[in-house]
């Protein structure tokens, strides 16, 4: 195995500069090493003013996503042996707005997660004394592989239709959103359907499918839209014939 | 809620390339399937021409059917089908992400719906070949 | 680079967003639904480290069970440190406090009748741990940060590091905090503040903890004048990845995994730990306690029996005999962690482990409302000592810990905060000097030129080599000196980075010093303590003295930045202190 | 429910025709558009087809053919149009092309299927 390999990250400060470019650093080559190590063996060492988010390093946080050799990833679990011998090309998420270096601006994400309502609406709460709401693990299993979105946005970096239409709500949202309405102590469907099923919603996925291929998780974004949009025709259909039937 | 910083750095925003779906095989991959879609056009439109023709008497749905043994024609319904037979594959192999069939709480295996997808496409072409070989 | 300084104002100011600090604005919301509330977070609060916590949460609801056992499992777990008022508090509440999580949507994982299911863990007597599949941290914290999307009380400083609490007449008042987008600073007056920053894992080399605990939250209080209570006890995981701290659960041992040394020994049988057989026998050998494991590994490492890795002394978890179909079936996750994160096959490959700092039990001297002695200060989570862990956390109390004491704070804090006057006039003077103080320490380059990965390794091996797993008085003398000498040299250090937008080499060099300070207490605290105590263990004091030492130790900071020890009595209900015995 | 979008009407049609083509479109390209031209089958005559066409359960049949994956056709292609060029700003445009076609076809196999 050589000793090092190089690494092309994408640097950009917006104080000094009008565009990003592309700096060169080598890197020692360690088999259990993973592009963010050799992130933080630059910052630490050689350049303390590369910036980058990083947390648990083990794949739950979802912080540090990036793009590595023009794919999404978690950066914490890509090895640079698995690149080498070649550099690895490291730059910030596609899609979004860059803040500095390899931080991207995430708060539309955050204003699109909040539209879709993920939390649990009731129409009558339960007192706590009355216990648990039962759930079978059968009814668990329904919603369980949505709930696992650590919200890295890999997501919206392979979709292009997000990169076209930033007002797209894009695949994790909806999936979240989704992950509410299959649970089954939720009541709140119909009012996640005006907000999902509007143009901005579901309806602007092509379904190209790299969502799902690029998670992490294995949450599969494009499924749960394209389940969804089944669900909003359904809907529609119902309200066409039935107009009286109201909400 | 979360507040909204009243000093936004200025942010460096990408443009989408027109040509973004050359960047990665699945992109283009992608690209082509959507593309199918006008060799779906394309041959209903052959056969409302040849419906047409057919319409209009013998001599001119002869020449209709010399015009299909155009080597042009030939070409072009070459290309049809192979993008049609790729919109049917991925069309099938599609249909389980988008329909999550539950049997007693259990998500029913992908192939259990991909499988009958394939069996119908054989069947339905099966037929249609035999009502047009029959005689 | 220049500074900028804004004002916001709140009636309750929430530092930390993970689940202590979301379960604290929950509560206050719902309980005081005029209440202002912000919450101060240096990373968005799906990033914090409550996300990691894996095994479960302990909450005592089947007909077998009762409270007592669960607080008596926790005391005795926590070698009779802890408050049994406290701990008696948080096993009646826990159960509650994880229904409503039920409430709000956590998939907890069910029996099949629909009911919560239940599992053993580690210390208990009884099966009473909750689990969300082998994600129950994630899961929790999730369920919090969207529940509190709904929440419009509740404005989020995402990506805002705290950098001083405000105190004027003897009361906490607010923060100072940097915002990492832009890099300008806010000051954010409050009436009341609680503290929910997580506890500082980092301080040590070798930890299971994110890259982002640093004990921010333990050095504002310690700072601004409140007391760190119990900060000499750390609890360590007997087998941690050594590079990246990945936790290999103890399932990989009680499936059949040996531990050996250099030589293929299984060191375990020279530490009268019985003797070793092929098969897993319960309480014996690999499956001893895991402060004796961890123990056992320093002696291995003394001897020059453990394996030199690329990151210091390992011993080595072999999983190979159990072949490729048990592990699969049964050790899933640990393949997939070993595979995923440090490109380690467990199937054909030995995996290096060594012990990794697990869980801070010390933090913010809190009364079991979550105040601190200082007026206004509340704090809730690792970063708070209530104390229920005393001198050694059961496993699975955190996350009950962190719902339970910080719906506890929110509630306390918010009443407080409707008390409250406006906040004082002097704050803003207070803001300017902190912007100037600022100015001054980090952003001048010229004659500075320590790095600050540089002092964080040295501090991280100091505390290593003095106040790790053993301390004698010796060791700790000598951490002590170390770490002031780099508490001298902290000013010297230059930072590359002289820019606003996302400085987070600044931010690194804040949780530095924040590090720094929670160092010392930490070394001064353990020197004190001359008796060996749950996670404390002093070669020098191996026996525990109830006597001298039943007693809580309450580090302040002196005026020339050192800590002062003192000690306060613990406080004991219905359960004298008694043998820790384990296995009947 | 608040402003109501038509759009899944129209994913219905494109999913319906999607099926419809992919299940039908293959076998009858390859027998009209290549084996029966180029001789490696023989094709039914025209006074057999004609019969054939005038059947009343083929006349359905030709009829759901040779509408419903044209609305496929139309709504794929529109997004094809706005993503792959980036032109969304011309919808009107696009719309009126892709679904104007769709609809001029279907009359035309309405009238087809109807007269023959």
């Amino acid at each position: 195995m050589a000793e090092t390999i190089t690494l092309e990250v994408q640097r950009y400060n917006p104080e000094k500069d009008t565009e990003p470019g592309l700096q060169t650093y080598e890197v020692p080559l360690k088999k259990e090493w993973v592009v963010l190590d050799a992130l933080n063996y630059v910052k630490d060492k050689v350049d303390g003013s590369l910036s980058f988010r990083w947390s648990c390093r083990m794949g739950i946080c979802g912080s540090c996503g990036m793009m590595v050799n023009g794919e999404p990833k978690l950066t914490c679990a890509t090895f640079l042996t698995d690149y080498a011998p070649g550099t690895v090309r490291v730059e910030p998420l596609k899609h979004f707005p860059v803040l500095r270096d390899l931080v991207v601006d995430i708060t539309d994400f955050l204003a699109k997660l909040s539209r879709a309502k993920p939390w649990l609406i009731r129409k009558q709460e339960k007192p706590l004394a009355e216990g648990e709401y039962l759930q079978t693990p059968e009814q668990l299993d329904a919603f369980k592989q949505f709930s696992m979105c650590i919200n890295c946005l890999l997501c919206y970096a392979a979709c292009p239709v997000y990169g076209l239409d930033p007002l797209f709500s894009g695949p994790a949202a909806i999936a979240l959103a989704q992950r509410y309405n299959m649970d089954s102590r939720d009541q709140g469907a119909a009012q996640r359907l005006d907000i999902l099923s509007h143009s901005d919603g579901i309806w602007g996925c092509t379904f190209v499918g790299e969502c799902t291929e690029v998670c992490p998780k294995h949450v599969d974004p494009a499924g749960a839209i394209q389940q969804y949009k089944l669900t909003a025709t359904t809907e529609w259909f119902k309200s066409m014939l039935m107009p009286w039937r109201g909400e | 809620m979360a507040i909204p910083t009243y000093y936004p750095p200025r942010a460096y925003r990408t443009r989408v390339s027109t040509y973004w779906w050359l960047r990665s095989w699945p992109y283009l991959r992608f690209i082509l399937r959507e593309l199918s879609s006008i060799s779906v056009a394309w041959f209903v439109l052959v056969t409302l021409l040849q419906l047409g023709a057919l319409h209009r008497g013998p001599a001119e749905y002869a020449r209709f059917g010399e015009w299909l043994r155009s080597p042009l024609m030939i070409a072009g319904n070459a290309v049809a089908l192979f993008f049609l037979l790729f919109h049917a594959i991925t069309w099938f192999n599609l249909a389980p992400k988008a329909m999550a069939v539950r049997i007693r709480g259990k998500r029913v295996p992908p192939l259990f719906i991909t499988v009958p997808n394939y069996i119908a496409w054989l069947a339905a072409s099966l037929f249609v070949a035999f009502v047009l070989l029959r005689g | 680079m220049e500074l900028m300084l804004d004002i916001s104002s709140h009636d309750l100011l929430i530092i930390g967003g993970g689940g202590a600090g979301l379960r604290a604005a929950i509560a206050a919301s719902e309980v005081f639904p005029n209440l202002n509330i912000g919450i101060v977070s240096k990373v968005y609060p799906m990033r914090s480290h409550t996300v990691s916590a894996e095994g479960g949460a302990a909450g005592a609801i089947r007909s077998d069970d009762s409270l007592d056992e669960h607080a008596y499992d926790t005391i005795s777990g926590g070698d009779w440190l802890c408050d049994q008022d406290a701990v008696e508090a948080f096993v009646k509440e826990a159960p509650e406090e994880l229904l409503r999580l039920e409430h709000w949507g956590c998939p907890w994982n069910r029996e099949p009748d629909g009911h919560i299911a239940v599992r053993p863990f580690g210390g208990m007597k009884k099966m009473r741990t909750w689990f969300a599949a082998d994600k129950t941290g994630f899961h929790m914290l999730h369920t919090l940060f969207q529940t509190c999307l709904k929440h419009s009380a509740i404005t989020r400083y995402d990506e805002y590091f705290a950098t001083k609490l405000l105190v004027e007449e003897g009361r906490v008042q607010g923060c100072i905090a940097l915002e990492l987008m832009s890099g300008k600073l806010q000051a954010i007056t409050a009436k009341a503040v609680i503290l929910t920053t997580g506890g500082c894992g980092r301080v040590f080399r070798f930890t299971t903890n994110a890259s982002i605990k640093t004990g921010d939250g333990m050095s504002l209080a310690y700072r601004a004048g409140a007391p760190l209570k119990d900060m000499e006890f750390i609890q360590y995981h007997p087998t941690g990845l050594p590079f990246t701290g990945i936790l290999i659960t103890e399932a990989v041992r009680s499936e059949g995994g040996y531990l050996l040394n250099k030589d293929g020994y299984r060191y375990l049988q020279d530490y009268n730990l019985g003797t070793p057989q092929p098969k897993p026998v319960l309480r014996s050998m690999e499956l001893g306690p895991r402060d004796r494991l961890s123990q056992a590994f320093v002696k291995e490492v003394e001897k020059g029996r453990a394996v030199e890795g690329p990151y210091g002394p390992v011993v080595h978890l072999d999983l190979r005999h159990l072949g490729e179909r048990i592990i699969n079936t049964k050790l899933p996750f640990v393949r997939e962690l070993c595979l995923k994160y440090e490109n380690i096959d467990p199937v054909t490959e030995l995996v290096p482990v060594r012990p990794v700092a697990h869980y801070m039990m010390g933090g913010v001297d809190t009364d079991i409302n979550g105040a601190t002695p200082l007026a206004g200060l509340y704090a809730a989570g690792e970063v708070a000592c209530v104390s229920i862990n005393g001198a050694n956390r059961l496993g699975s109390n955190s996350l009950p810990e962190l719902l339970v004491f910080g719906a506890r704070a929110g509630v306390h804090a918010g009443r407080f905060a409707l008390e409250q006057k406006s906040p004082g006039r002097h704050l803003l003077t207070q803001a300017l000097d902190e912007e100037a103080l600022i100015r001054r320490q980090f952003l001048p380059k010229t004659g500075r030129r320590e790095r600050i990965s540089a002092i964080r390794e040295q501090m991280q091996k100091i505390m290593e080599d003095g106040a790790g797993i053993y301390r004698s008085g010796a060791s700790l003398t000598e951490a002590a000196g170390k770490l002031r000498e780099l508490q001298e040299r902290f000013p010297n250090i230059a930072l590359d980075d002289q820019s606003q937008a996302f400085n987070t080499e600044l931010i690194s060099a804040f949780e530095l010093s924040s590090m720094l300070d929670v160092a010392e207490t930490m070394v001064h605290c353990a020197l004190n303590r001359c008796e060996s105590r749950g996670a404390h263990q002093r070669t020098d004091f191996p026996a525990r003295n109830d006597e001298k030492f039943l007693a809580h130790s309450l580090a302040t900071r002196k005026a020339d930045g050192t800590p002062q020890v003192s000690y306060s009595p613990v406080t004991i209900t219905r359960w004298p202190p008694a043998e820790r015995v384990y296995g009947k | 429910m608040g402003k109501r979008s038509n759009e899944p009407f129209l994913w219905m049609l494109f999913s319906v025709g999607g099926t419809i083509a992919a299940l039908l479109l293959p076998v009858h390209v390859f027998l009209f558009g290549l084996a029966f031209p180029l001789g490696w089958l023989d094709g039914p005559g025209y006074e057999a087809l004609l019969a054939l066409a005038r059947h009343p359960l083929t006349r359905v049949y030709l009829l759901v053919f040779c509408t419903l994956p044209l609305f496929h056709y139309a709504h794929r292609f529109r997004y094809t149009l706005y993503d792959g060029l980036q032109i969304k700003h011309l919808n009107e445009l696009i719309n009126t092309f892709c679904y104007g076609g769709a609809i001029v076809g279907t009359a035309f196999a309405v009238y087809l299927t109807w007269s023959i």
